[in-house]
């Protein structure tokens, strides 16, 4: 059991150390209420990010994915979420095209002190999460 | 492999909302792990030490701590097990307070969450790798960015340390906003006359080189070796001819340039050197207003000059200065006046801002330090002062306290009685915060000595009656409304963010917060370093800030640099990207996409092309990895496999 | 009539150059194989008609010598491709350029006559394939016939040639026509593009024939498909991993894809890979105004951004 | 130009005390080339005691003129009094902002409302659709007596998130749009004091002062006319003068006049056309002057000619005084 059934979906979250991880912390340092769907992943930049691992997420259990990197133009390592910008466009717009909504997926920016955006992000993400339902009606016998 | 795992009670901070010891107990389930257990204080020393007694007595080759956020204890937890025998990178942390204990209120799913997330962490470091750090030489000379009373003494406590300093502003005169205050709290002493000793201090010293007017263009490099573009702007005078004489400005025919330096309370020349006490005293021209520049003619300055300084075709100049850390002392910004059109928005001219009131009582300042209103050049009987003009007003987006105003209004309704004992201030105040050191004597001192009083309410309107200004309000303590016929009105305004603060930050790959004030790495236990290693923080650019605070940040700054550079040589982060040049086909997208250009083109003896990483030069962002259409380039630490180890613990359980 | 073009052009290259690569008749008159010409006297082997189907281009990036290639125009555009790559060195490479009318579709001929033996293959001057069997003639127009790709061509004539056999033949065929197909698939509900590739995916085998056949699949040997390091994905035959690999293959391929159609034309179970990449190659237009292998100046923009990206737009919650 | 149409919601002031500011603003939007639809059985706005008492109910009540307009050909409305304009903005944003809200009212409504109505105050519609530079077009006379302050009121700007116009605290629209008739146009301080006019009844000594101030302040600054875009800011500044003056001791004698009325003026229309026989405080000395643009023209242009004569042996001296604000360093 991942996930409490009937209370979550599965929602994976892959978070730039600078920035939006340490506005993850910073929301809970701020002890800002969040929905508890949400598994994070460390990352050290947006750009490290391959479209991959958000399909591999979606493919094998993940009912929504959320990437979140610092600012345009404020990326600790310069230019790496100009790429992850250009990368996850390309991927949230082929899903659909494999018949996975593209809501399940979303990408943002968040910096380290951006506590409340956080938790808005994350609430409002679970939610639509939860509107969609699970992605994995039937489960396969996998895995 | 036997992995050891540590879950952390954080007194009640995580026991309270996780129940840990079935965290514990689910993870002794876990094949590979051959030790559970739940504490305390992890972090502590007997934690610590349980952790290294468990590795030799179970003989645990992976650790996962289950506690705060690696960002707070990662380092402390590398450095346990490293003295257990292991090697430092066997350790991942698994965040189970700030994301999960202190945000979710349900403990059933709080506890499955901290299950999950201790998965996650176990599934990682069982891809772990063993990753060893390489030494470099550390280049020892320091930028000081922004030479107010934080960078100066910054700049001048490094170089009494030793170091080679470079000091760069982009105002024609090092000094920042105290240069432009009449007297300070809470000790009534003269400003320039504290501050002007330092300033002489700064451009003498042999080991500081001072870049004035000018700005950054480029940073490049990372702690330890930064390379530095420095944008010299042209002041169309030649420094190392002009003596500072000032016959320029006394001869120069165009005598309504704006004054900066004065806020604009008065007007300059075009040609001008900023104030008396200017370092460098010399002189420079502002295009936008000099005729030779508008019109195309007049060319007096360049007869004057005795020394033949002028030079109407001076360009920008870019000058290179390699460094190996930077402070960074930018300072503050204020809000406009045009911000409040309930007060006029700037259209009455006897309403101004407290800065604008410091020059207007400063001795060297336009009136020379006779106060006297700007409409008609009276003496004002009556001098109202709002404080929180724009500060603690969400709607203006500055939530917070401006931190210095109402101890500085304080200090000018007692000036404004030393120099006119027969005026009268009154303040509208929110609270008043006074909480230094002989801070709340002070404010006392106004109203008690100096018969300042002070009105508890916010001001809603100024508006002209006559030749007086009319300010009303509420007393709150009254419960009434009052209006106070005003011969000046002072406006605290709020203190923001350093005009473009943001693009410097960016330049420095620093974080910012959304009012534009640079993010310490700690808010209480790293306060002056920021995320980026090298990199450190003086004065108000981290947040407004009052002379003594904004001093001390800059002795702390230095302090930070002097102890970086007690070393010759600085470990490397092992955390970069490594590539396997038998996956590798040479396709070399990687040199394309590499932010930092770290990686380059290798020919093996046998011919073949493949991608090879500089590792002094990587900074461990991971675009490579993810460029890499066979995975022959992993960032250590977070490979593909690393990373698909954790999506399968969430998705594939 | 372009075959003696195209073999006075090697002709001329041949003493420059390494290897000529070029077509010759396969095991039947329906099938060509490539021919490696080293000596003047195998230019005869040649032969150039619209059976000249596959992707020669995939064997450049391997050679080191200095090499004379045929192609396409469709085939030209891998070459500009991996000139933008760096993939391959201009200056070591003569290309032969053949203007093409369109070429002809194995898989749906065979369907057509119901997959006998072919026992011989002529063109008559209405734009017509005669296929030879026991069972007598068949008579196809090559247009009924023709791979979808050159329903939609628009560079009939190679981008880059250093000799061009034939006239330069313009496109006839509009532009929005390109990515019509894919705005159509689009259109489909969430659900049916979804049973839709769970029903194409299932039948794939792993045989990674299309990988192989891909020009722009420089992995090779590499493939993350079958590496441990990293691990992508497993050898087990479950619909998950099928489709995660040809996710992997759309996604390595975003902004790259040519649209030569090899993927397509050498899967044995029929599968229409090809139109992931195509879907993705629409984006790129729209977003980038990116169009793979037409611009030998151009940069693929998987690895390159712009600050300000003018079509990006921030998604909202 | 191509007709612009809009839909009108005159509301019920505009049928009563306050037919000449409905009668002049018709008369300038067909100056201005605006063709005014009428909304078919439109009803009560809510501006009524039901908004301190149920939200809801007061939204439904708003929202069901909202649902007509919508059906309409034209989804923009123009609302000359900012009561209305209040209301009916604040039931639109309520309802597409806040789903539950919107199928509160909805449930009251026979004709649901989807949110597609875009509401504007008639200045709004002037000053920003027509823009300054077509009112200045239409003028066909000069007004040479009248010295104009602006009195925008307290809710026409304000709050700020509902209004969605101008400043809240130093609006300017109307202002300019006057001053863009050639009009002069002083500038006052109290632009959006209070009047006091909600409690008209219940606190009339404090009403009195409050209009007194205004009254001051526009004499003060030297004004003969008070411009006004409200019925009831006309009402309470006009008819209340008299009441002022008996407690206040003061002599106010000044004209409060709709924009709507001067710029009819400006524009050619009679006073009994603009009604302006329904002021309490005539304006009728100010009005004796007006004069064809073209001979107030040559009449300013004769009367420069006659000054400059003497005023020759005066030069230039010195530079503009004008300090231009650079960019803070």
């Amino acid at each position: 059991m991942s996930v409490v059934a009937g209370k979550e979906l599965r929602i994976v979250g892959f978070l730039c150390n600078w920035c939006s991880y340490g506005g993850a912390d910073t929301a809970g340092v701020s002890r800002f209420k969040q929905p508890t769907d949400l598994r994070i992943i460390k990352v050290p930049c947006s750009g490290r990010v391959d479209p991959l691992f958000v399909v591999r997420a979606l493919l094998t259990g993940a009912d929504g994915v959320l990437v979140s990197g610092c600012h345009p133009r404020d990326c600790h390592y310069t230019d790496g979420n100009f790429y992850a910008r250009r990368r996850l466009e390309m991927l949230k717009r082929l899903l659909p095209f494999v018949g996975i909504d593209e809501r399940r997926f979303h990408y943002t920016w968040v910096s380290a002190s951006e506590g409340q955006k956080w938790q808005q992000v994350v609430t409002d993400f679970t939610n639509r999460i939860h509107q969609l339902g699970p992605l994995h009606v039937k489960k396969e016998n996998e895995g | 492999m036997r992995v050891g795992v540590f879950i952390c009670h954080c007194g009640n901070n995580i026991a309270g909302t996780v129940d840990v010891a079935r965290v514990a107990a689910e993870m002794r389930k876990l094949p590979g792990v051959v030790y559970a257990t739940n504490y305390m204080y992890t972090c502590s020393e007997p934690g610590q030490e349980e952790i290294k007694q468990a590795i030799r007595k179970e003989g645990l080759d992976r650790i996962v701590v289950a506690a705060c956020s690696p960002r707070m204890h990662e380092n402390t937890f590398r450095k346990t097990i490293e003295k257990a025998g292991l090697n430092r990178y066997f350790l991942e942390m698994a965040n189970i307070r700030e994301h999960i204990s202190w945000i979710g209120e349900d403990k059933e799913l709080n506890t499955n969450k901290a299950i999950e997330a201790v998965k996650m962490a176990v599934a990682k470091v069982m891809n772990n790798k063993p990753l060893y750090s390489s030494s470099f030489k550390v280049n020892k000379r320091v930028l000081v960015i922004g030479g107010g009373v934080a960078g100066m003494q910054a700049a001048l406590d490094c170089a009494d340390g030793g170091l080679d300093v470079v000091l760069v502003e982009k105002s024609p005169s090092i000094g920042g906003m105290m240069s432009r205050l009449d007297k300070t709290f809470p000790t009534i002493d003269c400003s320039i006359c504290i501050l002007g000793p330092k300033m002489v201090d700064v451009v003498q010293h042999e080991k500081i080189k001072l870049y004035a007017y000018s700005e950054i263009d480029e940073i490049k490099g990372y702690v330890g070796n930064y390379q530095i573009k420095i944008r010299k702007k042209a002041t169309y005078v030649d420094w190392s001819k002009c003596t500072g004489c000032g016959a320029c400005m006394e001869k120069c025919p165009t005598r309504n340039a704006y004054d900066h330096f004065n806020f604009g309370v008065a007007t300059t020349r075009a040609i001008n050197i900023p104030f008396p006490q200017a370092i460098p005293k010399k002189a420079k021209i502002d295009p936008e207003f000099c005729r030779q520049f508008t019109k195309g003619k007049c060319g007096v300055c360049a007869k004057i000059c005795p020394t033949g300084a002028i030079n109407y075709e001076m360009k920008d100049e870019i000058v290179a200065e390699d460094v190996g850390a930077i402070i960074v002392a930018t300072g503050y910004g204020l809000f406009d006046l045009d911000k409040f059109p309930e007060y006029g928005a700037g259209r009455y001219p006897d309403v101004i801002t407290g800065i604008q009131y410091e020059r207007i009582l400063n001795a060297s300042g336009p009136t020379s330090g006779h106060i006297l209103r700007p409409s008609d050049q009276t003496e004002p009987k009556t001098v109202v002062f709002v404080s929180c003009a724009g500060s603690r007003d969400k709607s203006l987006g500055v939530p917070y306290c401006s931190n210095f105003c109402c101890m500085y209004i304080a200090k000018q309704a007692i000036l404004t009685k030393d120099h006119i004992p027969d005026s009268q201030s009154y303040v509208f105040y929110m609270d008043i915060r006074s909480n230094g050191k002989g801070y709340d004597e002070f404010t006392r001192r106004a109203q008690e000595e100096y018969g300042a009083k002070y009105i508890r309410g916010r001001v809603a309107k100024i508006y002209p009656k006559g030749k007086k200004m009319v300010v009303r309000g509420a007393d709150t303590l009254l419960g009434t409304q009052v209006e106070v016929e005003a011969d000046l009105v002072v406006l605290a305004t709020a203190v923001i963010s350093a005009p473009g603060a943001a693009g410097m930050a960016e330049k420095l790959h620093i974080s910012y917060d959304t009012f534009g004030f640079y993010v310490e790495s700690h808010p209480k236990l790293r306060p002056v370093e920021t995320n980026t290693s090298g990199v450190y923080l003086a004065g108000a650019c981290q947040g407004p800030k009052d002379i003594p605070a904004s001093v001390g940040q800059g002795s702390a700054a230095a302090s930070k640099v002097l102890s970086l550079f007690s070393k010759d040589m600085l470990e490397s982060d092992p955390a970069i990207a490594q590539v396997n040049i038998n996956a590798c086909v040479g396709c070399l997208k990687c040199v394309k996409t590499c932010p930092f250009q770290a990686i380059k083109e290798e020919v093996l003896r046998n011919g073949r092309k493949v991608a090879k990483v500089i590792e002094t030069v990587c900074a461990g962002c991971g675009v490579c990895t993810s460029t890499c259409p066979c995975g022959a380039i992993q960032l250590q630490h977070f490979t593909d496999n690393q990373l698909l180890a954790e999506v399968n613990a969430i998705c594939q359980s | 009539m372009s075959t003696e073009k195209v073999k006075e052009a090697i002709a001329k290259i041949l003493p420059d150059v390494e290897t000529v690569i070029c077509y010759q008749q396969g095991f039947d008159g329906l099938h060509t194989t490539p021919l490696f010409i080293k000596i003047p006297e195998e230019i005869n082997g040649l032969i150039w008609n619209p059976l000249c189907v596959q992707n020669l281009t995939s064997y450049l990036p391997s050679i080191k010598k200095k090499v004379g290639i045929v192609v396409k125009g469709c085939d030209s555009r891998t070459i500009v491709q991996y000139l933008q790559e760096g993939l391959i060195d201009r200056e070591k490479i003569v290309i032969i350029g053949v203007p093409c009318t369109g070429v002809v579709s194995v898989k749906k001929v065979l369907r057509e006559i119901g997959h006998q033996p072919v026992a011989g293959v002529a063109f008559d001057d209405n734009g017509n394939i005669v296929v030879k069997t026991s069972k007598g003639d068949r008579t196809l127009a090559i247009a009924d016939v023709c791979p979808d790709k050159c329903a939609t061509c628009q560079y009939p004539t190679p981008i880059v040639y250093d000799y061009l056999a034939g006239d330069p033949i313009k496109s006839d065929k509009p532009k929005e026509s390109v990515h019509e197909d894919i705005r159509q698939f689009d259109e489909k509900t969430l659900e049916e593009k979804k049973a839709y590739w769970e029903k194409e995916l299932e039948k794939c085998i792993r045989c990674y024939a299309c990988r192989n056949a891909c020009p722009m699949c420089i992995c090779q040997d590499s493939c993350i498909a079958e590496t441990r390091e990293p691990h992508w994905i497993s050898q087990k035959l479950s619909l998950t991993e099928k489709f995660m690999f040809h996710m992997i293959h759309a996604v390595h391929l975003a902004g790259r894809c040519v649209e030569c159609g090899e993927c397509e034309r050498v899967c044995p179970m029929d599968i229409p890979v090809a139109k992931l990449k195509k879907k993705i190659n629409t984006e790129m237009k729209e977003l980038f105004n990116y169009e793979p292998g037409v611009d030998p100046d151009g940069k693929p923009p998987m690895y390159t951004f712009n600050v300000d990206e003018v079509k990006i737009k921030e998604h909202k919650l | 130009m191509a007709e612009k149409e809009y839909a009108y919601y005159s509301g019920c002031s505009l049928e009563g005390t306050a037919k000449e500011y409905d009668t002049s603003l018709r008369l300038v939007m067909k100056t201005l080339g605006v063709k005014l639809a009428e909304i078919p059985d439109w009803s009560c706005c809510g501006s009524t005691p039901a908004h301190t008492v149920d939200h809801v109910f007061a939204a439904a009540l708003a929202a069901r003129n909202l649902a007509i307009i919508e059906k309409m050909n034209t989804h923009t409305v123009t609302v000359p009094c900012p009561s209305c304009l209040t209301v009916l903005k604040k039931a639109h944003i309520g309802m597409t902002t806040d789903e539950s809200f919107k199928n509160e009212v909805n449930a009251l409504l026979d004709e649901p409302y989807e949110g597609k109505v875009t509401a504007k105050s008639s200045l709004q519609v002037i000053y920003e659709d027509i823009g300054l530079e077509a009112i200045a077009d239409r003028v066909t006379h000069a007004l040479p007596d009248l010295k104009v302050v602006a009195y925008y009121g307290c809710i026409l700007n304000r709050p700020p998130d509902i209004a969605q116009f101008d400043d809240p605290e130093n609006p300017v629209a109307m202002d300019k749009v006057i001053s863009a008739l050639g009009i002069e146009v002083l500038d006052y301080a109290f632009k959006t004091e209070c009047c006091g006019a909600a409690f008209g009844v219940p606190k009339r000594a404090m009403v009195n002062e409050l209009t007194h101030k205004i009254l001051s302040m526009a004499i003060d600054v030297g004004a003969n006319c008070i411009a006004v875009a409200c019925p009831l800011c006309q009402q309470n500044l006009d008819l209340r003068q008299e009441q002022v003056n008996q407690t206040m001791g003061s002599s106010f004698n000044i004209p409060v006049l709709y924009f709507t009325q001067i710029m009819g003026l400006a524009y050619g229309y009679s006073p009994d056309d603009l009604e302006m026989d329904k002021l309490v405080v005539g304006a009728d000395h100010l009005i004796r002057s007006r004069i064809p643009v073209e001979e107030y023209r040559k009449m300013k242009e004769a009367e420069a000619a006659a000054a400059k004569k003497p005023a020759k042996a005066k030069e230039m001296k010195e530079e503009p005084k004008e300090t231009a604000k650079a960019e803070e360093n």
